[in-house]
């Protein structure tokens, strides 16, 4: 058991953070304005994420031939821990880095290694993820939108729901069905799409936040070349669940869930009951207690699974675990908050009496809506109970 | 023994329910929702004016119905099962001062304008650190030469933007002492000063009220001490029977919303309420709610008949009513999923109805408390 | 809405509450030690019983030709409440009272009506419930104790499990299959079994507890007369359902958690905390009231009920959601009390430091047990979803 | 960075698994709450003696192991797992008392012994209010002619009708104020009264100690003020942690049991762990397991190398542990249904030693309070 990190990890921790001191973007109060998906703030995020890689901060550990370092585990989850430390601003091209990228590495051919995986770390190129379907949500399996192979070319037609960022992405990493008549995990295909191709059309959903993020995108005999098939045709399924397992943030999530309860901890001592200071009243300092040891819970168990992970232990499902536990924990550090905010819980983020800029009701719904995203904590306990404990799946519906 | 609504009440619900189904649907509260405007639906309030609704607690000699409070909280439910905006919690707990306090002519001029949906009375009441009474009152009076002068700060004033008239509560010097008093003063009053207290749930419009040295004759002062105390404590209970009531249907509305998407949304190949993580979610919110309606009637009951358990049975009823609307709009919201979290859908305004509800005239936690001291614990 | 009642019903009221204050029996403390299923104590049982009875007080609601006077609910309810609130011993003829009894109203022969239940009334005879067996808990319906005609006569053979009371009582009143080749719902029939017929074998078990209760009863070559078939042959399944929605003691199931819960402010008023009365600890006063809620929702739910009732109103899925509700809040009353007692929370009944002698323990662990009994709250869940509100049932398994 | 166990620590947690799977099956356990004996298996413990096991945290130079708090963990959890009765517990905090204390006499006399599992020394710490530390002694010593006379009554004393000598906390009068004193008393010293607190966890064994002017000699006192309360301090930690371990090892038997069952037990035709019912609560068994597991790590790491963190780590592993315990138990029994209920099951006796871990050395509440003030919140 040791918590101390080798010096030379140490020195490097202290780069980073003098790095981030420097170099982390100001907020301009008149970009904060502007919404999610406006050009400026675009623009502006791919500067700071070409910026965080010029540095060598950003996927560390991919290969060199593709822009990476072929740094390893420990040295990566330092960078992610210090990048939440210092609150900096999410990468935009999160998903290319995330998900495409170790998917590409692990089964694209080298044509598309070389084309993509370099633009991916600039952030020359912004991937969104087409996976969801209005009828394929926890059931993301029997996703319908259809690609058939003509020729050199698949034409695809269906609908996507849930896409992030696909209103100014330039490609989308695709679940697709290519075999229609196989089972339905055999015959899915893994494309990657040009969103400038004809044949798109992107609508953005409103959240009940009253902020954009997700999109609905359409495709109408879109053409893409065979080339951008990622592993073997009918076999994307598997090829998604593959990265699906690369949780690589381990640090960086309970790192985040850290912060949101060291800013609960302030406003409880900002708070007043009484005339006291709510962190003095036992029913609130039972509840923070009682966090507390949740988000403690996770921190070290963050730190067991970086350990599992450099000592190339399988981690099972583990990501599941995380999954469920974190959201839930989020979500309920933001109840506590909304319980001492009292009558001004409700406040918007508009209102001159919102507290801490009404963070914690926005908080409160965004952390019900990863609770729900990304495998709802239902789905999450169907694969710890089947995958994990090896309990009996359900019997399948029949056809009516 | 008959705990149960009479059939007048009977009537007044199912009379509620379709008019509100087909002159408040969802649509209209999306309406409120997307765009900027006050948030009061003068039209559907004419018309409940015309329904008899809006005077239900007024006398009949005022042009009310001379109602009890479980009628109002048989309306209140349905009015929160519609997620229905506008200044009727505002206008029913000022018909409810108005009418125990102040001079007859008061009375005469404000109520028959409140029965009829002509007039917009609300109390300027919590401040700065609460928003549940008795509290320490800030906002205080003067009596001077040409009347009273009022200077505070109100914050949580329900609908005040549109409201004509205030009932400000305040301390007034009483001999050496300060007692508590309640002023009328009206809308257009100088030194009168109205901000907006922007919400998530936009069917509800908070507002501060500034007085800056607002002077009102004296009459206007419609009651003081004990009386006053004891009106307010009143009010006080009646709006967490009012709220729980509006907690009771918004609960209501969007579990058979839950349902009714479990029953047609289909993933595996089957309905997800045929999942058991959903039915039994599903079957949770039934327990939650069927034993919480009996509480409802019963605080109701209490303001109408048994004034010793008045206090009591309200905390009993908002305290547990808040959480179970809260609970079962989070359950609602993971039983639809994705498609829940969207502006565009329903559930967001019951969603955010039952987060304004719960903390609103005293958190669960207050009211908690407050049954505790009730029981002499 | 009307909390009173009639000026006769209280009188009635009166003169119950004043019958038992006289009548109540004594605990002598030498009884208090004698197993609960010693003959003296179950001789006293049925002594109490019978002297009740006699008063005019046991199932007032049944036909006067068969030993009761026809009252109304209201009258019943009195009684029943009564009992509670006096906190009376329970009926060991319950079973009898509350299950056979009914049911033999609604579906017995005039013959089984005139021998059985006079001397359900009296104690003379007691009876238990056959339904459980070790595989067929939850799944009722699958039940697979044979019952075969032969000429005038049933031959049962095989296994009960769960059977209260088996040691002592009579009779029992048993759910049987009789036709092995019908749906699973459409074999079964309802069998009166004389207890002391040969080849009836029964075993204690032991509960969790410590206590005896619960029996396994054993059939081998049980020769039952066809007389004591009630209801049509393999129909016993919907013999068995019309009489488990007939919830008798509304009132009495609120009142026993009222009792439970002033029980449970009782100690929070001895224990000390600090030096201070618990009841002064915020802590505890937020969950104190938080139960609070909880307990008069049910009571004023039983009210509610009880008027329905009166109306004639059907009841629905009342049942389920009583024995839901109920059963989980007495459950959580009984933690609340566990820590109010800390360190003595898990002294037995044995020791001499036990407070309220050991009540709260052995009430946390039985009222698991009766979340678990009578239907488990999963079970409850089914019903409610799928008859009250609809929802689909699951697929059925296809046969392995 | 490397969080997790070390190699041995692995062996010990093998080996310690394997060994109770042979010598302490739950037939074993059973037995112990079958039948009225005391609760203490000689002939196990002769064997976790050789094994090196009791004196895990004793010097080596006193035929013990010398340990760290982390490598007790390890073991702890096992026990629990296996749901060891008798004094492991007591003896090992003895140890870590004995350790640090007293003249080298009492080291050379005991800890030897307490390595060999040939004594039992245990705490005779509490009193009626209270089974967590620190909090006012009533028990007193007096120092006089014939050495230290003691008076009191104690509670929670852990394994004391087998004990063969008690380290009895208590004050002394120092000057004009009163000191902390831990005094080792014989258990045969006249005077000495033990009578068993019956508890339904037999697995473990408190009894009250009642001390009537009981004469030691002047060496028996083993530490007093500052030095005493710095120990107990560590001691009260040891025991959170260790408690904490045990809770982690009873919680990941009462899931593998709810898993193995929910496996073969048939319903509706299929196995129950088919249902989501039974496997979402399954999952949230996992669920809450995993994280807490290295929480526990944490606390055992804080005692042997982050001393500043000690007390909060402990308290955090204590209090959630022991929450995580009876849930995971309430929700096992909840899968097992009605036979999970039965005394001829094994369930109930983790159900058990769940409840009495939940509350000895401090309830969850207790130690949530003490977090807030290691937080200094």
């Amino acid at each position: 058991m040791d918590l101390t990190y080798p010096p030379q990890y140490e020195a490097f921790r202290r780069r980073v953070r003098a790095w981030l001191r420097k170099n982390l973007p100001s907020r301009p109060r008149g970009l904060a304005k502007l919404a999610f998906d406006d050009p400026r703030r675009i623009e502006r995020a791919k500067q700071w994420q070409r910026k965080l890689y010029e540095a060598g901060y950003v996927a560390m550990s991919w290969p060199k031939e593709y822009g990476g370092q072929g740094a390893d585990v420990l040295t990566q989850a330092i960078v992610d821990e210090e990048l939440v430390r210092a609150q900096a601003p999410p990468l935009i091209g999160q998903m290319g880095i995330q998900m495409v990228g170790p998917t590409l590495i692990q089964f694209g051919t080298e044509e598309q290694k070389r084309r993509f995986l370099p633009r991916i770390l600039t952030a020359e190129e912004i991937w969104c993820q087409g996976y969801s379907e209005p009828n394929a949500g926890s059931d993301l399996a029997s996703l319908q939108t259809r690609a058939e192979l003509v020729g050199d070319e698949f034409i695809v037609n269906g609908q996507k729901i849930w896409t992030s960022n696909a209103q100014f992405a330039d490609w989308m990493f695709c679940l697709v069905r290519t075999d229609p008549h196989a089972p339905k995990h055999h015959g899915i295909s893994y494309l990657l799409i040009d969103m400038k191709s004809p044949g798109i059309s992107v609508r953005p959903l409103i959240q009940m936040t009253g902020e954009r993020g997700f999109n609905e995108v359409w495709f109408e005999n879109v053409r893409v070349p065979r080339s951008h098939l990622v592993g073997e045709l009918h076999q994307g399924w598997q090829v998604a669940n593959a990265t699906l397992l690369h949780e690589r943030n381990m640090l960086g999530a309970a790192t985040t869930t850290q912060q949101l309860f060291a800013a609960l901890v302030r406003l409880a001592k900002l708070c007043t009951r009484q005339g006291r200071s709510a962190v003095e009243d036992p029913v609130v300092r039972q509840r923070l207690a009682a966090l507390a040891m949740r988000v403690e819970a996770m921190r070290y168990h963050a730190y067991r699974q970086l350990t599992d992970t450099i000592l190339g232990r399988p981690r099972g499902i583990a990501a599941s675990v995380n999954k469920l536990v974190s959201t839930e924990l989020n979500h309920d550090i933001t109840v506590c908050a909304l319980n001492l905010l009292g009558s001004y819980a409700t406040q918007t983020s508009e209102s001159k009496f919102a507290v801490d800029g009404g963070r914690w009701i926005r908080e409160f719904m965004f952390t019900l809506g990863m609770i729900i995203g990304g495998g709802t904590s239902e789905i999450q306990k169907n694969i710890i109970g089947e995958r994990g404990l090896g309990l009996p799946r359900e019997p399948r519906a029949l056809p009516e | 023994m008959n705990f149960g609504l009479s059939a007048d009440q009977e009537l007044l619900q199912r009379t509620a329910r379709d008019f509100l189904a087909a002159e408040w649907p969802p649509a209209a509260a999306h309406a409120v929702f997307d765009a900027d405007h006050d948030g009061y639906p003068r039209k559907l309030y004419e018309q409940m004016a015309q329904l008899g609704w809006l005077g239900l607690l007024a006398p009949v000699e005022f042009g009310g119905a001379g109602g009890t409070c479980l009628d109002a909280a048989v309306l209140a439910e349905e009015l929160g099962r519609a997620a229905v905006p506008g200044p009727y919690l505002a206008n029913t707990l000022s018909i409810l001062a108005l009418r125990q306090i102040g001079v007859a002519s008061v009375r005469r001029q404000w109520l028959p304008l409140l029965a009829k949906g002509q007039a917009v009375v609300t109390l300027a009441w919590f401040e700065e650190d609460t928003a549940a009474w008795p509290f320490p009152l800030k906002a205080r009076g003067s009596v001077g030469r040409f009347g009273l002068r009022l200077n505070g700060t109100k914050r949580f004033v329900l609908d005040a933007h549109v409201a004509d008239a205030f009932l400000v509560v305040c301390r007034l010097p009483a001999g050496r002492a300060q007692s508590t008093a309640i002023v009328l003063v009206p809308r257009e009053q100088a030194g009168v000063a109205v901000r907006p207290m922007n919400d998530v749930d936009r069917t509800r419009r908070p507002c501060e009220v500034v007085l800056n040295d607002v002077t009102v004759p004296r009459r206007s002062l419609l009651a003081t001490g004990g009386q006053a105390e004891k009106l307010l404590a009143r009010v006080q209970n009646a709006a967490a029977v009012l709220l729980a009531a509006d907690c009771l249907g918004g609960a209501e509305r969007l579990l058979e919303m839950a349902v009714e998407y479990a029953k047609v949304r289909r993933q595996f190949g089957r309905p997800i309420g045929s999942f058991q993580a959903v039915k039994h979610r599903c079957a949770d919110m039934v327990a939650q709610i069927e034993p919480a309606r009996s509480l409802v009637w019963y605080a109701a009951h209490a303001m109408d008949a048994l004034p010793r358990q008045a206090a009591y049975a309200a905390s009993l009823a908002k305290g547990h009513l808040s959480e179970v609307f809260s609970n079962v709009a989070e359950n609602a919201l993971r039983v639809f999923g994705g498609i829940g979290f969207t502006w565009e859908r329903d559930l967001h305004i019951w969603f955010k109805r039952a987060q304004w509800n719960r903390y609103a005239f005293g958190s669960p936690e207050w009211h908690r408390e407050r049954v505790a001291q009730e029981c002499r614990w």
